[in-house]
């Protein structure tokens, strides 16, 4: 590669030119940024401006260049230089639309830009082009776990798309619980009658599915490697293992129904009490024709108790939102085969979103009775069962006899070691406690992909043990690159919902391989060649970057040395916020590329009445805010100087101290909102630095600085006019304690 | 209790909701109501009476015979369309409430001397006896209903409007000694009698 | 230009809300070719223009913005906005698409500096504001706009304002005689993602929402609650900008109704439980919601969020579809009704009622393919074609009423569909 | 211009002596105004009303309202049933359609009507009068022959019910029908807009039987026209009108009142408006003068 040569492009465009000295922010470039070369243009974003670039880049081979335009977030289109490296001084967004009008704030307006290109022109000196990871792998095929509708859809959707699959069930056969079903719910117009299952048809075309490999009576022995070079042992029921490579995963292993002697009150273990599972088993028995009890007795009346411990926090909170349908369906069983049964269906809210709404109405027209209620106890009486409800409507405590109660009981998902278990019990076993050794033994022996990673050997789970994205536009995000869920045991749904799950895992899988092979990040990263270096040799085994790293991508190798799977790793910069001895960087964001910036601004003295403030931005939510405060033209203090950042994880404290060693009357930092419902897309990164910095609290007064010096605070996306009152709260209260007494000493 | 409504109870048992489908003019809508409560809401005399009309569909489905079919509240119904219009399951709600009216009026567990339904009958004899409704005939007898001297009771406290409606020419006295009738007098009684009997042959026998 | 680019290995993403978005970024991350085609001037769609998602309480625009930064990244996708289309001929992996590009009168020279829109007299409704708003007739639609340029409406074409717009822009960014065009492009596969809209609430008379001032509907409301909406994130009712304290939600605004919109619109109880969060947090203790259900349909773990409002002494649930509403002298909202749960008449006086209204398909009122099957409400169901012969895929709340988490799910299903179907026609090509 | 020709159903409450036989005069002036022929049907006879279904039952009220359609459908082709009334035209539209749909009561139906001569074979469309002004005729043409513009008048226009529900005019809204506040303003006359009791029951028959809570709905009816400033209140329903007027004087008894609000009819005002006379508008059929709309009548 060629040598490195910088170029510095200072844009006069949209008012820069009127409200700054340009050809001064000129010369800070080539005087103190040293860059090699200068330009200034009045509209550089144009295709003149562009192409002046494009040329200095052909002609003049330069390899990094500095824009000192508006933020990093416009004009992207124009501003692409894919062969250079590229840092962004921005002096529109964040310096000419937010410093207050007028003549009296030309001086810190003046600095403010000058300061941003002595940042800009420092961090690209310690920029590189990412290469992309040179170890990236080629596999591109899929396993999928778990062989029931979810998993069959993933793979055989994903072998359509031209994708290898290897199916590993646990039984004998394919079909799970959609297998045992008589019929499913309408998922087609009219949404009228139950329909075919469709699940045998399924696993035939899976079944002879040349692209598909299916291991029966098979679970997964062991799960090592990361996207693009899976290692996987399979375990025959027969004992014997075979080993297989994959690109990434998709698991779709499904729910197991509540137990329903759990629910004694509504008759659970009564002889004609059974859940949903078992009027199945008596409907495929009668094959259409009328149904029959256990004891052979043809039922002519029914009951169906919705929310069967559900939405009860002694049992399952959460809904499981496929059983209204269910019972409305299993209810029409009996209609189509005998009009003249009668049907109860006792709900709270009845919960048939969508469409339907047709399939209620259709029960209704059957004469399917629907009654609002809360039953309390469902008992024997004489060759049935009573049950006894509150009727809400009537407001009357009822009584209906049946010959048989269906309990609709809930979907728990098997989504195998529960995480946040399994890293108590290492802890423990870890200092000695055989009980701990036990337990996680027990907890290893239901686990589902046996992954070897260091942070446990499933995919941590987000509630009630569904392993389901924290995100609402983002369902795939996992916290295992290249490990999708599918289906149930993602959250609780229908077959519908299932399939169309399972179509877009397996599309999320195949797009982890993709990314992989060619060395690129994932979502929400998405394409960044730049990836984790480190010196192992200053490295001190003090295991932070294995234990913070949100997506587990860290292990560790024999030697105790953190092993990092750059496939794994989403390029969140979280090990580098952790490392303390800072052996860990990518190529374009690195404690260097940071820090030499902190450290290139000019500070004042600590007469001039000109307090400087750090602010270390969020690049997703902060950053944009402030962006947005700009394009609103929110005035802010124009004595702060703001650092986009990856994530607040990714913030080493180094850069803190730094900072207030250098003069800095304070630090702000702006990440998103953290607890149980964190918005931070690498998972705690606000939380990390918060926790970080009440460390370094010891160490501020050690300086004798104030606690107050360094704060966090939670920015969201449309705090644009929020987090002007934040900086300007800030620095008014700086401002108010006076000068940082380490000015002079940096 | 009528021969009727002993054949009904024989036959139905305490399936009211199968009773109501088979013999109530558009019942079999009524397992089609999801318990919004629109038309409970929208009834205009709704302040007055028990059970609203989505509240006498629950009891149907629950089999409460004798409580809906005794209930005054489908004798309440002004026909003003309401409920229909609103109804999001588009149930013929004021049919539904006519066609109870006329069951229970029919199996005769109707509330006795419920006013509704006194008018309805007198206003039905009237109106089959000539095939047009003579005005005065109809209010005379609605006055008359309890008995004569309650009947001039009701007739002076009415006597400000009925003159003033005289005056007006639109309460006509002559009409107490002959008024309008059709001329097919025999024909439409005859096929009322049909109608009957129709009715007689598709119902509980 | 775009037309010359598509092939039939081009995937063709029929609008840029959350669902376009999505199934255009997760088709271009597998290495795919896709155009994404919007009818605004902007991406986003409605998902823009709500204030904050359920059940996380967190900003639509985040999410955006991720979805912005990967396309700006993403060579794959080529957005065109101000575009819809005309005709889809042609079969499986050989589709002719005919496009309809509309003038903007901005050209990619726009730096969004702002200058047009101080220059301009005139005023427009603010479309971006369900038009509680005025906006400038030079607008940017809003902070998140992609691309981040500006808009001329067409109102004011060939008027001085329009003459005034381009004098005061530096950077000849104004292109007053910019003409509708119409371009034919070649695409391999279809996915379909033009949305939903928000039932016409007028319609649903009983409550006035033509009549009264204050009866708005749900997307209203989430403009109101928005900082960057027209009242700068208070809850003012429309009328006399009175602070809106007390606060009735109806459902089933238009939904399950067979006079109006026969399905479940899925989202607008949660939608509710999520606004009356807006409340609380505007007025504490003092806020006082009222939800009117028939069911309260929250499924799965959204339950919890259900629960944590039940809790909350600032909100009310009452079993029940309103009746009627009257306006009082004040201009406060009287509702009628009877709560069926034991049958408890009511006449509640409210500052302002939210209607929940339902969602209907985009698809309603545009010119579709012939071969897409629909649902009695509109939604696309599949294809009328024989299974192996459909190559047009529906995706998001085109296809059901769907919140964004699986309009963004039903999306990358639809991706992968797509995908199918180009890989089918180069293996056939391949092997030619 | 030829005269369209309608199949006429007066109906009992318009018969002369009746409690609507002041509405008769007026419709003739208008009709005659705007090309409306009404030829009545032969020996019609009673609907059965909103009340008759306590007694009579589903088949027997079908039958009723079918031999008026046969009637017309036998001796009238090609005319449409045309009623003034409201009840009259929905029982005989709602039995049109029934009969229509359901197959096996069009066959009883027809099996009782033989046995009065007649069959029915479902052609016929029952309409109200308003029906016809609005769609057939249409707001500009019944403007056209307005002669003395009722200016000054405000007036409340009471749609009522069934003109309005299940079935609507015009396909207008059930909640705010605005065909009736249009015609007072196609006679000149100003419309009290944001009369929110415009569709309020007034009890309908039940006035009879139920005459507290009738009249708690009639005084609301009328004091909301006080509120509105109306002169008058408009009505196209017979049952609306004669309960609105002849009930006021028992709710000033009984609640010490003193409503005195005259109730038209739509075509009174505009028999006046077409020049027409008092006595040809039926003026003297009212039992509160309707004091403005005589004065510019015998002007």
């Amino acid at each position: 590669m060629a040598e490195m040569k910088t170029a510095a492009y200072i844009c006069s465009g949209c008012g820069l030119g009127d409200k700054l000295d340009v050809p001064q922010l000129a010369k800070i470039a080539q005087k103190e940024g040293k860059m090699a070369l200068v330009r200034e243009h009045g509209f550089l974003c144009n295709a003149e401006g562009v192409q002046m670039i494009r040329d200095d880049i052909e002609k003049e081979e330069v390899t990094h260049i500095c824009i000192a335009a508006c933020s990093r977030r416009a004009k992207t289109d124009a501003f692409s230089f894919p062969t250079v490296a590229m840092t962004r001084a921005n002096l529109r967004e964040g310096v000419v639309w937010v410093v207050a009008e007028g003549t009296e704030h030309d001086e810190v307006r003046q600095e403010m830009a000058d300061d941003y290109v002595r940042m800009a022109c420092a961090e690209l000196k310690k920029a590189k082009l990412p290469a992309g990871n040179p170890n990236h792998t080629h596999l591109k095929n899929l396993m999928v776990v778990g062989g029931g509708m979810s998993g069959m859809t993933a793979a055989f959707e994903a072998a359509e798309a031209g994708y290898e699959v290897i199916l590993v069930e646990k039984q004998a056969s394919l079909g799970g619980w959609a297998g045992k079903l008589w019929k499913r719910v309408p998922f087609k117009a009219p949404y009228a009658e139950p329909q075919e299952t469709g699940a045998s048809e399924l696993a035939a075309r899976v079944g002879s599915h040349p692209l598909i490999k299916v291991h029966l009576n098979t679970t997964v022995a062991e799960t090592s490697g990361a996207p693009g070079r899976f290692a996987i042992k399979l375990a025959q029921e027969s004992g014997s293992l075979t080993e297989v490579s994959v690109g990434a995963i998709v698991q779709a292993t499904g729910f197991a129904t509540y137990d329903i002697n759990k629910l004694p009150e509504l008759g659970g273990g009564l002889d004609h009490v059974v859940d949903h599972a078992g009027l199945e088993a008596l409907a495929k028995a009668s094959n259409g024709g009328a149904i029959k009890r256990h004891d052979g007795k043809e039922v002519k009346s029914v009951v169906f108790l919705q929310c069967a411990g559900q939405r009860d926090e002694k049992h399952l909170p959460y809904c499981s939102g496929h059983c209204c349908a269910t019972s409305i369906k299993q209810a029409m069983y009996f209609k189509d085969a005998n009009p003249e049964v009668s049907t109860v269906v006792v709900y709270d809210d009845l919960r048939v979103p969508g469409m339907g709404e047709d399939f209620y109405r259709s029960a209704q027209h059957k004469g399917v009775v629907f009654a609002k209620g809360k039953a309390s106890k469902v008992e024997t009486s004489g060759n049935g069962c009573r049950v006894n409800y509150r009727d809400l409507i009537l407001d009357a405590d009822n009584v209906i006899e049946a010959d048989l109660v269906v309990l609709a009981t809930g979907q728990v998902p098997s989504s195998g070691v529960d995480i946040a278990a399994w890293d108590k019990v290492t802890k423990e076993a870890e200092g000695g406690s055989e009980e701990a050794k036990q337990q996680k033994s027990e907890l290893k022996s239901i686990s589902i992909l046996n992954l070897t990673y260091r942070q446990g050997p499933d995919i941590p789970k987000l509630k009630y043990g569904f392993a389901d994205s924290h995100f609402i536009c983002f369902p795939y995000e996992t916290q295992r690159t290249g490990i999708y869920t599918a289906g149930p045991v993602r959250r609780p749904m229908d077959i519908l919902q299932a399939t169309e799950d399972a179509t877009g895992a397996a599309l999320k899988a195949i797009q982890a391989a993709e990314n992989a092979s060619l060395g690129r990040a994932a979502h929400p990263r998405a394409g960044d060649l730049s990836f984790p270096n480190v010196r192992l040799e200053g490295c001190t085994q003090c295991k932070r970057c294995t234990v913070e790293c949100p997506f587990g991508a860290i292990d560790e190798d024999e030697k105790r040395f953190p092993l990092f799977n750059e496939q794994r790793c989403r390029r969140c910069g979280t090990c580098m916020g952790a490392c303390p001895v800072r052996v860990i960087s990518f190529e374009n964001y690195s404690v260097d590329t940071v820090g030499s910036q902190i450290k290139a601004i000019e500070i004042p003295d600590e007469f001039s009445d000109k307090p400087r403030i750090l602010v270390l931005a969020c690049e997703n939510d902060a950053y944009p805010a402030l962006d947005m405060a700009g394009l609103s033209r929110i005035v802010y203090s124009a004595f702060v100087r703001i650092i986009p950042v990856r994530c607040l994880g990714s913030v080493n404290t180094i850069w803190i101290t730094d900072a207030l060693n250098s003069g800095y009357d304070g630090v702000m930092m702006m990440g998103c909102k953290k607890g149980d419902e964190y918005q931070c897309h690498f998972v705690k990164g606000s939380e990390l630095a918060g926790y970080r910095m009440s460390k370094i609290g010891d160490t501020l007064t050690g300086m004798g600085l104030e606690p107050e010096r360094v704060s966090t605070f939670e920015v969201a996306i449309t705090d644009n006019q929020k987090v002007a009152g934040l900086i300007n709260d800030y620095v008014a209260q700086l401002v108010e304690m006076g000068p940082s007494p380490m000015k002079g000493f940096g | 209790m009528s021969e009727l409504n002993q054949k009904a109870v024989a036959l139905y048992g305490n399936n009211f909701l199968k009773e109501v489908t088979e013999r109530v003019e558009d019942g079999e809508w009524v397992s089609m109501c999801m318990q919004c409560g629109v038309c409970a809401g929208s009834c205009p005399l709704g302040p007055h009476w028990e059970h609203s009309p989505q509240k006498i569909f629950r009891m149907i489905m629950a089999g409460k015979r004798d409580e809906v079919l005794t209930s005054d509240s489908m004798w309440m119904c002004t026909s003003c369309y309401s409920c229909i219009v609103r109804c999001p399951r588009k149930l013929p709600i004021t049919h539904i409430m006519h066609g109870l009216a006329h069951y229970a009026n029919r199996l005769d567990v109707a509330p006795k001397g419920q006013p509704t339904r006194e008018l309805a009958r007198v206003f039905w004899n009237n109106l089959i006896k000539t095939g047009r409704v003579n005005e005065l005939k109809f209010s005379l007898a609605v006055y008359f209903k309890d008995g004569f001297s309650q009947g001039i009771k009701n007739l002076l406290s009415m006597q400000v409007i009925a003159l003033g409606l005289m005056k007006a020419k639109r309460l006509n006295p002559m009409e107490i000694i002959g008024g309008h009738k059709c001329k097919d007098v025999g024909g439409i009684q005859k096929m009322l009698a049909k109608a009957q009997e129709i009715e007689a042959r598709r119902q509980i026998s | 230009m775009t037309a010359s680019i598509a092939t039939s290995q081009t995937i063709l993403v029929v609008g840029g809300g959350i669902s376009g978005m999505t199934a255009a970024l997760e088709a271009a991350e597998c290495g795919k070719q896709v155009i994404l085609v919007e009818r605004n001037a902007t991406l986003g769609g409605r998902t823009a223009l709500l204030y904050r998602y359920f059940p996380k309480m967190c900003h639509p625009t985040c999410g955006m913005e991720i979805n912005l930064r990967r396309i700006k990244a993403n060579r794959n996708v080529r957005v065109m906005t101000m575009t819809e289309v005309l005709e889809v001929k042609g079969l499986r992996g050989d589709y002719t698409v005919k496009l309809k590009l509309s003038p903007r009168y901005v050209n990619s020279n726009c730096t969004a500096c702002g200058e047009c829109a101080k220059a301009v007299d005139a005023e427009i409704d603010n479309p971006y504001e369900y038009n509680l708003a005025k906006t400038s007739a030079a607008y940017l639609p809003h902070n998140m706009a992609y691309p981040m340029h500006y808009v001329i409406d067409p109102s004011i074409i060939g008027t001085s304002d329009a003459d005034k717009a381009k004098s005061a822009c530096r950077y000849d960014a104004i292109d007053l005689d910019m003409k509708e065009e119409t371009v034919e492009i070649k695409a391999g596969a279809v996915v379909w993602a033009t949305g939903w809209k928000p039932y016409d609430a007028a319609r649903i008379q009983p409550y006035g929402y033509d009549r009264f001032d204050n009866v708005i509907t749900s997307v209203e409301f989430e403009r109101l609650a928005n900082p960057h909406g027209p009242t700068g994130g208070k809850l003012l009712r429309p009328s006399d900008g009175k602070e809106a304290r007390n606060i009735a939600f109806i459902q089933c605004a238009g939904s399950r109704d067979e006079n109006h919109l026969r399905h479940c619109s899925r989202i607008c109880c949660m939608a509710s439980l999520k606004q009356t969060h807006y409340v609380r947090e505007a007025y504490g203790d003092d806020a006082k919601s009222t939800i009117y259900y028939i069911d309260i349909r929250v499924i799965d773990r959204l339950e919890d969020f259900y629960q944590q409002v039940k809790k909350d002494p600032a909100v009310s649930f009452i079993k029940s579809k309103v009746a009627k509403i009257v306006e009082d002298k004040e201009g406060n909202l009287v509702l009628h009704g009877v709560d069926t749960e034991g049958y408890h008449r009511y006449a509640t006086t409210h500052d302002l009622v939210v209607l929940a209204v339902g969602m209907e398909p985009e698809t309603n009122g545009i010119k579709l393919p012939e071969d897409m099957l629909l649902d009695s409400s509109g939604f696309i169901e599949g294809s009328t074609l024989p299974e192996g012969a459909e190559g047009i895929y529906g995706a998001g709340a085109a296809t059901s009423p769907l919140d964004v988490n699986r309009a963004a799910q039903s999306a990358t299903a639809a991706a992968l569909r797509a995908i199918q179907v180009v890989h089918k026609t180069s293996t056939v090509e391949g092997a030619r | 211009m030829a005269k369209k020709n309608y199949a006429f159903y007066p109906g009992c409450s318009s018969q002369k002596g009746a409690s609507a036989s002041n509405f008769v005069p007026s419709i003739e002036v208008m009709c005659d105004k705007l090309d409306i022929q009404l030829n009545e049907i032969p020996d019609w006879n009673c609907c059965s009303a909103s009340i008759g279904y306590g007694e009579g039952s589903q088949l027997s009220r079908l039958v009723l309202n079918a031999r008026n359609l046969a009637l017309v459908e036998q001796n009238m082709p090609g005319q449409d049933l045309v009623s003034g009334c409201p009840a009259c035209w929905l029982a005989t539209r709602e039995t049109a359609e029934k009969l229509n749909e359901v197959d096996s009561l069009m066959a009883d139906t027809n099996e009782a009507l033989k046995e009065a001569g007649l069959s029915f074979k479902g052609t016929v469309k029952a309409r109200h009068l308003v029906e016809v002004l609005i769609e057939d005729v249409g707001y500009d043409a019944m403007k056209a022959p307005v002669v003395k513009p009722l200016e000054g008048l405000k007036i409340a226009g009471y749609v009522g019910c069934q003109t309005n529900r299940p079935f609507g005019i015009a396909g207008e809204s059930f909640e705010n029908p605005q065909y009736l506040d249009k015609m007072i303003e196609t006679v000149g006359a100003e419309a009290a807009t944001g009369y929110e009791q415009k569709i309020t029951c007034c009890g309908g028959a039940l006035a009879f039987s139920e005459p507290e809570k009738s009249q708690k709905q009639i005084k609301d009816i009328v004091e909301s026209a006080y509120d509105h400033g109306a002169d008058m209140i408009v009505t196209p329903c017979q049952l609306c009108q004669a309960n609105v007027e002849i009930y006021q004087s028992e709710i000033n008894k009984k609640k010490g009142t003193n409503l005195t609000m005259p109730v038209v009819y739509y075509s009174q005002l505009m028999t006046v408006a077409y020049g027409g006379n008092a006595k040809q508008a039926g003026l003297d059929g009212n039992v509160l003068r309707p004091q403005k709309l005589l004065d510019i009548a015998s002007k």
